[in-house]
Parts: structure tokens; sequence; C-alpha cells
């Protein structure tokens, strides 16, 4: 059901992209209002995401650690799996956040038969993995769109994306390799009855979310051509606070603008959020020093103890009639027995 | 506690990243309403297809008229207006059009630079001389009736008719 | 694939069907014993229990087999019939696949389950053994903890 | 006919998991903790009842209590309000959990697990969830949520095992902890976990065994050992001014197998002179307050460097137990350090300094022994375990809570010449958990455990059946206790024993006369095992 009901959300959007555009106040709306309110709500949401949980403090150093610890100077440590360094702690970090290590690990290939078997867990790694750094690409070459003159690493960005070189306009290998994750991803929360029984509205809005945004970038780009020139005009002005009305926008363009400002304002509110939160997740980001160095709980408060002294009062009679010291006995005396 | 500051400056950071585009919109903002100034033939006032078909889509038009001409050897192009024209980005093209002065602009301008065409062709020496100059600026669209395409769908995507990209030419 | 392996095929689909919805595609398809031990188990030992039932019924082979399906079936939370049922499946599985079920082998068949069932008894005996087992080790501690000797 | 009868199938409902639905099943359950123990701790709604009865008896405001409590944990955890927050449900977690593995109960998937309580902080702590309910994931807190997590967050043994293949690290234990938590606000506790923070609150150890008898069972194995080796060995207790505390799991000086793990320190310790001495008032390392709240787990921890304080002693060494380490390593010197009355601890035999202890002056016996043996200064003979084939169980704690996985291998290695590694995927940081940690280790949810450790058994039966392996050897004081009874169900003929049971079996000591027996009183090894290829079944 909460598939069905995302769908036909993202639906309603993509309509409401389509058609908003035929009325001077739908137009106005779509090309402004819209664009500058998703902004402001995505950073502005984001931000306080975030400072929320930088405010909540981390009372115990409580990493999840997978290698050998520092001990020994003999023993050889995993040292970015459990690192004791703030340089193993980077490198741990950069590596469960570019190459998502963490998921890896589920990633167990075997050679059977003298081939290379990939499991399904292998490929929700790879489908995650190529999706993200995919979209990364992505959005980096729409640089282009908001810079002038276009920093020419955007053009080398774009130049090493379409370098199979096919066709007019060039075929962007992050576009198929976006699609096709994207795919998989939906196909498996479909699919795997696990994953689906855990599966919430939100999990299927913001795949389809982004697979409108993909498919309607693709047309634009390969099969419904749009102006680019409007859109980049349009696209710097948006970014100088002047924009102009540009009726050589496409409809189709303006549908991919809603679906864009949807997933920018919808962001901050979701589980999209893990975008900002990898970085602070306390299992990962600290290193496994907790007996070197104390770490400080901030509201660490006195607690009810039952104390020594409460102890021996208590056991006294008992303590004395199995010889074990009290507290003011001589404690030389005390081993005698 | 004093991971605080770590994150603040952390998310700082991604806040001056993702803004990027506005400041440096600010601070250039005279000319950024400036489209490229084009330069346009002097002795032609139509392009071989709609001036908003060929803006948003020539590669189309160029890779159909490479495969035709290479694969088919289709040399022969009808035009939308029924002129006939020759299949050949260096003599038709190029014949009207200057490489440095149109294409280049526009393809800088929208952060498409160099495609392969020229790899192989070169602008010829006695270049169209340029005449009259002139900002792009967006056409209103083409009348209803401009509308060839029974593909409906698609041009009420694109905003535009859908132009008569050149299956064969007859 | 012969008639032999679309009826293993088939008796291992219904037996996984017994586990919930979420479950059953992880248990046929993760192919490592020890991220899924629970579908290595019912492939491994269905695959001998069917072999047996087809050939010799070689004790030596059936009982252990038996032993490891019923023995985790036994902690489950089945009812004690859904945890032997697996056995009837057979019979459905022979009959998809060749439209009959031969005499001999339905006789084996109910034998199997009968055997299925002491083995499921056994398995619940032993499992109440055990707790008795720490009960009582509980016991010594609160005896213990009373100031008596161990 | 005959058809129609064959057809009958168990479909499993094919539910909404956010409908609150909960049966307590006899032997899968735990026990509510008994009211006396909840008074003698001071914690809210002591109370007869039992998880079965329709009426929890829970307080009127019950509802406001665990919102209350919540906020307030959501502003003092990140790790809380990060996990609610950044979860994408890809499901890697899912497979990773003993008990689901076990089980097959979808709510015991890791991420099923935690999405319970977020439900629950989606309707009530976030804006999309205050305006569109379920729609946003979120549901209503009732007394049935409340039933769930009872059933769920005591069929967790808070393992990490889920926490090391999520994406974003997302540690289930930390929301188990949370839960438990929120539940010991309205008193529904187990009494597994609560009777045991009382007994080692009043007597110091989770048996509640008292000063005595604590002398006595200490007294007995000295005994014991001096008789094993015809040596006068002697263990004093809160002698004062001695240079090390030694602090170990209750069971170790109460219950078997772990008792011969004792007998193995007493001896070591012997050997080398350490000048030691165990304290009555903090003699259990074990924590299960951990189990329940953090509070109590700093109300129990308390002891130990107290105790060190008042004894004078420089350094604290710890045993072999697991979780009792999670809060060595990670809690105690946050809770109740700064230690600055104790020095770094510096090994008296071989003058290595324990860098990674420098803070909390606590050191392993596991880093303790291994450095001894690395120079030198032990005389084994590891013949004397030959009738041993030993495997090693890394313990959920000691192994993804703080990375102990060569130290006690480098030791094994070195006291035992027969010994076969668990599959690669089932030890170190991604071993199996033995399912009955975190307070679950009672008799009445025998089932869960028996569901939960089959993973673990699993990979035990393979390296029985391929090396002739008889002896699982642990370093945690849990699996010493609950293992037996698991691999007696599954894996018969699998023994359990402690890294310094081994130990103590090699250890050639001055002095002592010739061992015919080994610490548990069995002959040794000169009728050795068949030889390796004699073993060898056939596994595909």
């Amino acid at each position: 059901m909460s598939a069905l009901y995302s769908l036909l959300a993202v639906l309603a959007l993509v309509a409401a992209g389509l058609e908003g555009g035929r009325t001077g106040a739908g137009r106005d709306a779509l090309t402004l209002i819209v664009p500058y309110a998703a902004f402001t709500i995505f950073l502005a949401g984001f931000c306080v995401r975030v400072l929320r949980w930088a405010w909540a403090p981390v009372p115990f150093h409580i990493p999840t650690t997978c290698g050998q610890q520092k001990s020994l100077p003999w023993i050889r440590q995993a040292k970015v799996d459990n690192p004791s360094s703030k340089w193993g702690v980077l490198a741990r970090m950069a590596a469960e956040i570019l190459l998502f290590r963490s998921l890896f690990r589920n990633n167990r290939a075997r050679m059977a038969e003298k081939r290379l078997i990939l499991g399904e867990s292998k490929f929700l790694w790879l489908g995650a993995l190529a999706f993200h750094w995919a979209l990364l690409l992505i959005l980096l070459r729409h640089l282009r769109l908001f810079i002038q003159p276009v920093p020419a690493w955007v053009n080398g960005l774009e130049r090493l994306d379409g370098f199979l070189q096919i066709g007019a306009p060039q075929l962007y290998i992050s576009d198929v390799i976006l699609l096709a994750a994207l795919a998989y991803l939906l196909y498996r929360r479909f699919r795997d009855p696990a994953v689906r029984y855990i599966s919430l509205f939100t999990d299927y809005f913001a795949l389809f979310l982004l697979l409108a945004i993909a498919v309607s970038g693709v047309l634009m780009r390969y099969f419904v051509r749009v102006d680019v020139l409007s859109v980049k005009q349009f696209a710097l002005s948006l970014a100088a606070f002047r924009p102009v009305d540009l009726r050589a926008l496409s409809p189709l363009f303006l549908a991919h603008l809603l679906l864009v400002c949807t997933l920018a304002a919808y962001l901050p509110f979701s589980k999209l959020m893990h975008m900002g939160g990898i970085f602070l997740s306390p299992t990962r980001n600290l290193a496994n020093d907790s007996r070197r160095k104390r770490h400080i709980n901030p509201w660490n408060y006195p607690v009810k103890k039952h104390t020594y002294a409460e102890w021996e009062e208590e056991f006294h009679d008992k303590l004395v009639a199995a010889g074990i010291p009290l507290e003011d006995e001589d404690a030389g005396k005390a081993h005698t027995d | 506690m004093r991971d605080r500051i770590w994150i603040v400056a952390g998310l700082a950071v991604f806040v001056a990243l993702i803004t990027a585009p506005f400041w440096r919109a600010r601070r250039d903002v005279g000319d950024l309403a400036k489209l490229p100034v084009l330069t346009l033939p002097a002795n032609q006032t139509q392009c071989v297809a709609p001036v908003a078909y060929m803006r948003a889509s020539h590669m189309k038009l160029l890779m159909a008229w490479r495969y035709q001409v290479v694969r088919e050897d289709e040399r022969k192009y009808v035009a939308f207006n029924g002129k006939v024209y020759q299949k050949n980005l260096t003599e038709t093209c190029l014949g009207c059009h200057n490489k440095e002065q149109f294409c280049d602009r526009c393809h800088a301008y929208a952060g498409v630079p160099s495609p392969y065409c020229w790899s192989c062709h070169n602008q010829p020496q006695a270049g169209a001389s340029a005449v009259s100059a002139a900002a792009l600026q967006p056409q209103a669209q083409p009348a209803p009736g401009a509308r060839r395409s029974p593909d409906r769908l698609l041009s009420r995507m694109s905003g535009w008719p859908v132009s008569p990209v050149p299956r064969r030419a007859q | 694939m012969s008639a032999e392996q679309a009826i293993l095929q088939r008796w291992i689909e219904r037996t996984l069907k017994s586990y919930p919805d979420g479950m059953a595609g992880f248990l046929g398809e993760e192919r490592d014993p020890f991220r899924n031990p629970v579908g290595h188990t019912l492939r491994e030992n269905l695959t001998t229990l069917l072999q047996e039932l087809m050939g010799t019924m070689d004790q030596k082979r059936v009982a252990p087999a038996l032993d490891a399906l019923v023995r985790m079936r036994a902690v489950q939370n089945f009812s004690p019939a859904e945890a032997v049922r697996f056995v009837f499946g057979l019979r459905q599985a022979v009959f998809e696949v060749s439209g009959a079920v031969p005499d001999s082998l339905a006789t084996r068949i109910d034998e199997l389950a009968l055997m299925a069932f002491d083995q499921y008894m056994s398995c619940r005996e032993q499992i109440f053994e055990l707790r008795a087992k720490e009960i009582r080790r509980r016991a010594q501690y609160a005896a213990f903890e009373e100031g008596e000797e161990p | 006919m005959q058809e129609k009868l064959i057809q009958i199938e168990q479909e499993p409902p094919r539910g909404d998991w956010r409908d609150p639905h909960v049966e307590f099943h006899k032997g899968a359950m735990c026990y509510s903790a008994a009211a006396k123990n909840l008074t003698y701790l001071g914690l809210p709604n002591p109370r007869t009842w039992q998880p079965t009865d329709s009426n929890w008896k829970l307080p009127p405001d019950w509802k406001k209590i665990i919102l209350a409590g919540m906020k307030e944990r959501l502003k003092k955890y990140r790790s809380f309000r990060l996990f609610m927050d950044i979860c994408v449900r890809c499901g890697a977690c899912a497979d990773k959990c003993q008990f689901y593995l076990g089980s097959a109960d979808p709510k015991n998937m890791p991420v099923a697990r935690a999405e319970l309580m977020r439900s629950i902080y989606r309707r009530y702590f976030t804006l999309t969830g205050r305006i569109f309910g379920s729609l946003a994931g979120g549901r209503e807190l009732t007394e049935d949520v409340i039933k769930e997590w009872y059933s769920y967050y005591y069929q967790c043994t808070e393992c990490r095992r889920c926490s090391v293949y999520c994406p974003y690290g997302i540690d289930t234990a930390e929301i188990t902890m949370m839960g438990r938590e929120l539940l010991t606000l309205i008193g529904c506790n187990i009494n597994w976990v609560m009777e045991p923070v009382a007994n080692c609150y009043r007597t110091g150890n989770h048996l509640g065994i008292q000063p005595h008898g604590f002398k006595d069972s200490i007294d007995f194995a000295a005994n014991e050992a001096s008789e094993i080796t015809g040596l006068k060995i002697e263990a004093p207790i809160n002698r004062k001014g001695a240079e090390v505390l030694f602090v170990m799991p209750s069971a170790d000086y109460f219950a078997t197998p772990h008792y011969y793990t004792l007998l193995g320190y007493l001896m070591l310790f012997h050997q080398i002179g350490l000048d030691y001495t165990v304290s009555a008032y903090a003699s259990e390392g074990g924590n299960f307050g951990f189990f329940a709240s953090h509070e109590l787990m700093k109300r129990l921890n308390a002891k130990i460097y107290d105790e060190a304080k008042r004894l004078g002693v420089k350094w604290i060494l710890g045993g072999e137990c697991g979780h009792m380490w999670r809060v060595l390593h990670q809690y105690m010197d946050t809770m109740n350090g700064p230690a600055d009355f104790l020095e770094v601890p510096v090994s008296p035999f071989t003058g290595t300094v324990f860098e990674n202890a420098r803070s909390t002056k606590m050191v392993h016996i596991c880093e303790f022994t291994a450095d001894l043996i690395h120079h030198g200064k032990l005389k084994l003979d590891p013949s004397r375990n030959d009738h041993w084939r030993v495997t090693y169980h890394d313990s959920c704690n000691p192994a993804r809570g703080m990375g102990l996985l060569e130290e006690p291998r480098y030791i094994l290695h070195q006291v035992s010449r027969r010994f076969h590694e668990m599959p690669e995927n089932t030890i170190r940081e991604q071993t199996f958990c033995c399912g009955s940690g975190a307070g679950l280790g009672t008799d009445e949810n025998l089932e869960v455990r028996l569901r939960g450790g089959f993973p673990r058994a699993n990979a035990v039966r393979y390296v029985k059946q391929k090396h002739g392996v008889n002896l699982l050897t642990c370093i945690c004081a849990i699996d010493k206790a609950t293992l037996p009874t698991l691999l007696e169900y599954w894996v018969p003929g699998v023994e359990v024993g402690g890294v310094h049971e081994l130990v103590g079996n090699a250890l050639v000591m001055t002095g002592e006369k010739e061992r015919t027996t080994d610490l548990r009183g069995e002959p040794l090894a000169s009728a050795a095992l068949p030889a390796s290829g004699e073993m060898e079944a056939v596994h595909a």
C-alpha cells in the first residue's frame, strides 16, 4: 500500500510540474516560489537537524570495533577497522563514506568452480555504491548550469562521464548507472520479503522521487531536448536573485525542477538525512582508546552507591567470623590466615 | 562536547559549498543576464530548421545527417520550408556559421566544450562574414499551426513542435 | 532436471513455506552454510532423506538427517504437528511431479513421519531436561546463598 | 479429497508490523522481576505480575513517563537520536541477527527491533510524524507496544553483530538499552536481570554470595589448586597494600566450567608471584546493571574503583568476562573515573607498560598473560592439553566492543597444539553470539536461547566434524554458563572451557608434583585422541 501511495504522490508531482506552467501564475510559482522555498527549507532543515544531533552529547565512548585493538606492541593492530588514532578514524570514516566499508563486509566474494560468485547481499553494496557515486557525479555536472564561466573541472567531469562518446548529446555513463542502480534498489525492496516487510512510505517515496528525477532528466537530455541556454540563464538568474520569466522553459523542465525541489525540501525531514548523519555516528567516528584517554560525559551525575562502609557494617559479623580483614584493622595482619 | 566545533565547521563548509553558486552569481551579477553574443550569418535569414529546434536539438540533426551520409549515401536534405540543402557540416553549416563566433560561444556558455565534430571538421578559410551581431534571446513559441509532428506528447513536453528530424530526405 | 531433482526442489520449497514470509526467500537463496544455518540444514538433510527414501533407507544416514531437521524445528515455535509436517510435504511433491505416489514410497513416507514424531518427542524431552538441569544448578546457588555448603 | 488434506499450508500472517501484537509463549519468554528486587534497588513500580497476564499493572501515567523518558534520552544520547533518524531500512542487518536466523520471526530483524521504537519516536517527536501519523511511519503508543518492547528488547543480547554490517554503524544494542531503560521506568523488568543486580548491589556479586561464602569458595579453589600441583597456593582477600586488585566475574568462583579458569588464574599468579588481592566487596566484574540502565550499571561498577582506592593497589587486573569488559573498556572511566589514585599499569615481570590502559588502569588478563608468554616468563607444556582439540569462540563484547582478538589466540597457540578456527565469517568481529547474553541466560526462555545459539552451534559442529574439536574455549562467563546447555542440545560431545583453564593445564610450575590429571580431574592425554585423519568426517 505504501508503495502505491508513494508512487501516486510522485506521479501527482510530475503532473503538477507538466501542467503547472500553463498559466502565468503557475509558472511563477514553479520557477520562483518553489525553488527558493525548497532551497531555504533544505538549508535550514539540514542545519537544524545536524545541530540538533550535535547538541546531544556523546556520553559514552562506544565505537564498534571490527578488528584487533591496539594493545601490546607486537600484536598487529587493525588500524582502520579498529582505529586508535585520529588518522585511523579518518581512514575508517573515509572508507565508510566513500566505499561503504560496512556494507562491503556483507560482501564475501567466493570463488566457486573458478568463477567469482556474487550473491544477493553483494549487489546491495554494489547497487548502493553505484547509485551514490553516480548521483554525486550528476550533481557536480549540473554545476555547469549554475556557474558562469563553467569551471574546467566541471568540463573535465563531463568529458570523463561521456568518454564512451556514444551519440550526441553524448551518453553519460552516470545516467545509465544511476537508472540501473535505482531500478535495482527498487526491485530489491519489492522482491526481498524481509526488506518489503520493513519498508515504509518514505522508503518508496524517496526511490520513486529519485527515479522520476532521473527519468525526467534523461528524457530532457536524450529524447525531448530542452533549450539548455534558457535553462542556464534561468539557473543563473535564480542564483543571482534576479529571476527572469523564461517562456522557453519547457513543461518537462518544470516537472524536473519541481521534483528536485520536492526532494530538497523533503530531505531534512526524511531518512535521507543519513547523508549528514553518517559523519556523526558514534560507533564509527570514535577511536578505540577509551582505556587510554578518559572520555568525558557532560551530564555525569552522582548515583546512589552501596558503599564499603555500609557493606562492612551489614556483614560485619560474617567478615569477622571468616577472618576477612576489616577496614580499620592493620593491613599487614590481614594476610595471616 | 568538543566535537561540536568540528561538526559546526563541517556544516559551515557544507553550506558554503552548497551556496557557492549564489555567492558567485551575486559577484558577477551584471554579466549573468547576458547570453552569449552570436554572430549571425549575413546572407541568410533562415536555418535548415526552426531556430527553437536548432538551439535545442541541432546535434541530433547532425548525427542523423552523418548517419545518412556515411551509411546510406543520402546527401540531400529537404527542410521544413521545402528548401533543399546538402547534408554537409563543413559546407552547409559552416558555410553560414563561424565556429568560433557561433558554435563555440554557446557551447562554452552551456558547458558543452568541443564536441568531437571538430576532430574531423575544420572551419573553412572563407568563413561566413559576420555582419549582424545579436544577443541570443528566447524566441517566442512557434505558432500552433507550425506543429507538424503527430507526436503530441513529445511536443507538449518539450514545449515546441517536435521538429522535422530528417529521417530520409525525400 | 531429473524427476528426483524436481521432487527435491518442490519438497524444499514446501518446507520453506512453513517459515514466515520474510524469511523464506533468504533461507532459500543464501547458500553459505554459516550465514544461513537454517536454510543449509533444510537443504542438506532433505536431500539426504530423499536419496534414502528412493534408495535403501540406510538407517545410518536417515537417522542423523532426520534428527538435524527435527531438532531444529523442535525449538522454532512450531506446534508438534507443524514441526513434523514437512515429511508429508514429500508426498505432495512426488504427486506434483509424477502424478502418482507409488505405494512403496507412501509407506516409507509414513514410516519416516512416525520416526520424525519420535524424534520430536525426544528433542522436547531433552529441552525439558536441560531446563531442569539449569534450574537445579540455580537451586544450588540459592542454597549456597543461604550459607550452606555447595 | 486426499488432495485437499495435503494442501493445507501454513501461510504466515502477512500483517503490517505496526499493529502491535505479541503472544508470550512459555519457554520463549522471561519472567518478570520480583518486587523485592525492585524495592531493594529503589526502582519504580514493584509489583507482582507476569508477562502472560493481560493486565500489566502499569502506573496510571505510564504513557507520560515513557514519553518523558524518551525525550530526556533523546537529549542525552546522540546515539539514540541519530539512530532514530538515519536508518534507511536497507536490510543489511536483517540476516546478521542470530535471533532472526534462529527464530525466523521478522520482528527479530535488528531493523525491525529498532522500528518498534522508531515508530513511537516518529509519531511523538518528529514534525512529519505528528502531522502525517502512520503515513510517516508513526504509530500510537499503547500498552501493546509496551508488551512488544518487553518481548523483543528481551530477545536481544546487545551483541552488536548488526552494528558491524550497518553502513551507518547503527547499533541495536544502543536501542535495546534505551528500550530497557524506558521499561525500567515503569517497572517492566525481567527477574534474571534484576535479581543479579539487587544481589550485586547488596553483597558485591550477582549470585548474592556473602563475604564468608565468597571466602569459602576462593579458599576451596586455592586448596584444589594446591592439591593438583602439590604447592601451597593462596588467594588473598581484601588485602591492603597489594600491587594489583584482581576482579573476575562471580561465576568464576562458583559455577563450572568457570571454576577451572579460576584454578588457572590462581596457579598463574602463584607461579609468577604476583602481589595481588581479590576483594569480597567488589567481588563481581560482570555487571548486570548494564542490561537494565546506565544508572544501574554505574551504581554497580562504582565499587571497583572505590575498592581499588580503599585497598591502595596500583592497578587493576580483570578476568575472563564478556560484558564486564565492555563496561570496563568503554564505560568505567567515564562513569566512575578518573582513576588518578592508581598508577599506569606496568607488568612487574616484563616491565611492559600497558599504554592502552593508561587512563583506566585496568588490564585484561589475556593481555597480561600474552605479554608474559611473549617475554618467555612462563614455562609451558602444551602437550598437557593434548586431550583437547580446541576452538575459540570470540565473545561478543571483547570482540566488537574492544577488539581483543589476537591476545587469547596467541595464548591458545602457546598452550595447545591442536587449535582449529571456526569458519571465518563466524569468528572475530563477525562472531555469533551464544544467544544468552544481556541477561537472557535463564532457563525459562531456553527455547529462545537454543534458537539464538543455533548459528554458533552450527559453526561448532562444522569444526567438530572436520577436526574433531571437543573443547570450545571462550573468555566470557555467560558463554561458559550457557554454551554447555546449548552444545549439549546441538553438538553433543563438545565441552566449554576458559582460556586460562588451558593455561593452568600447560603451566609448568616451579616445584610442582607430576601432574596426572588436568584441572577437571580428567587423566592427561597419554591416551591421546585418534589422529586427525580418523576423525575426518564427510562434510559438504
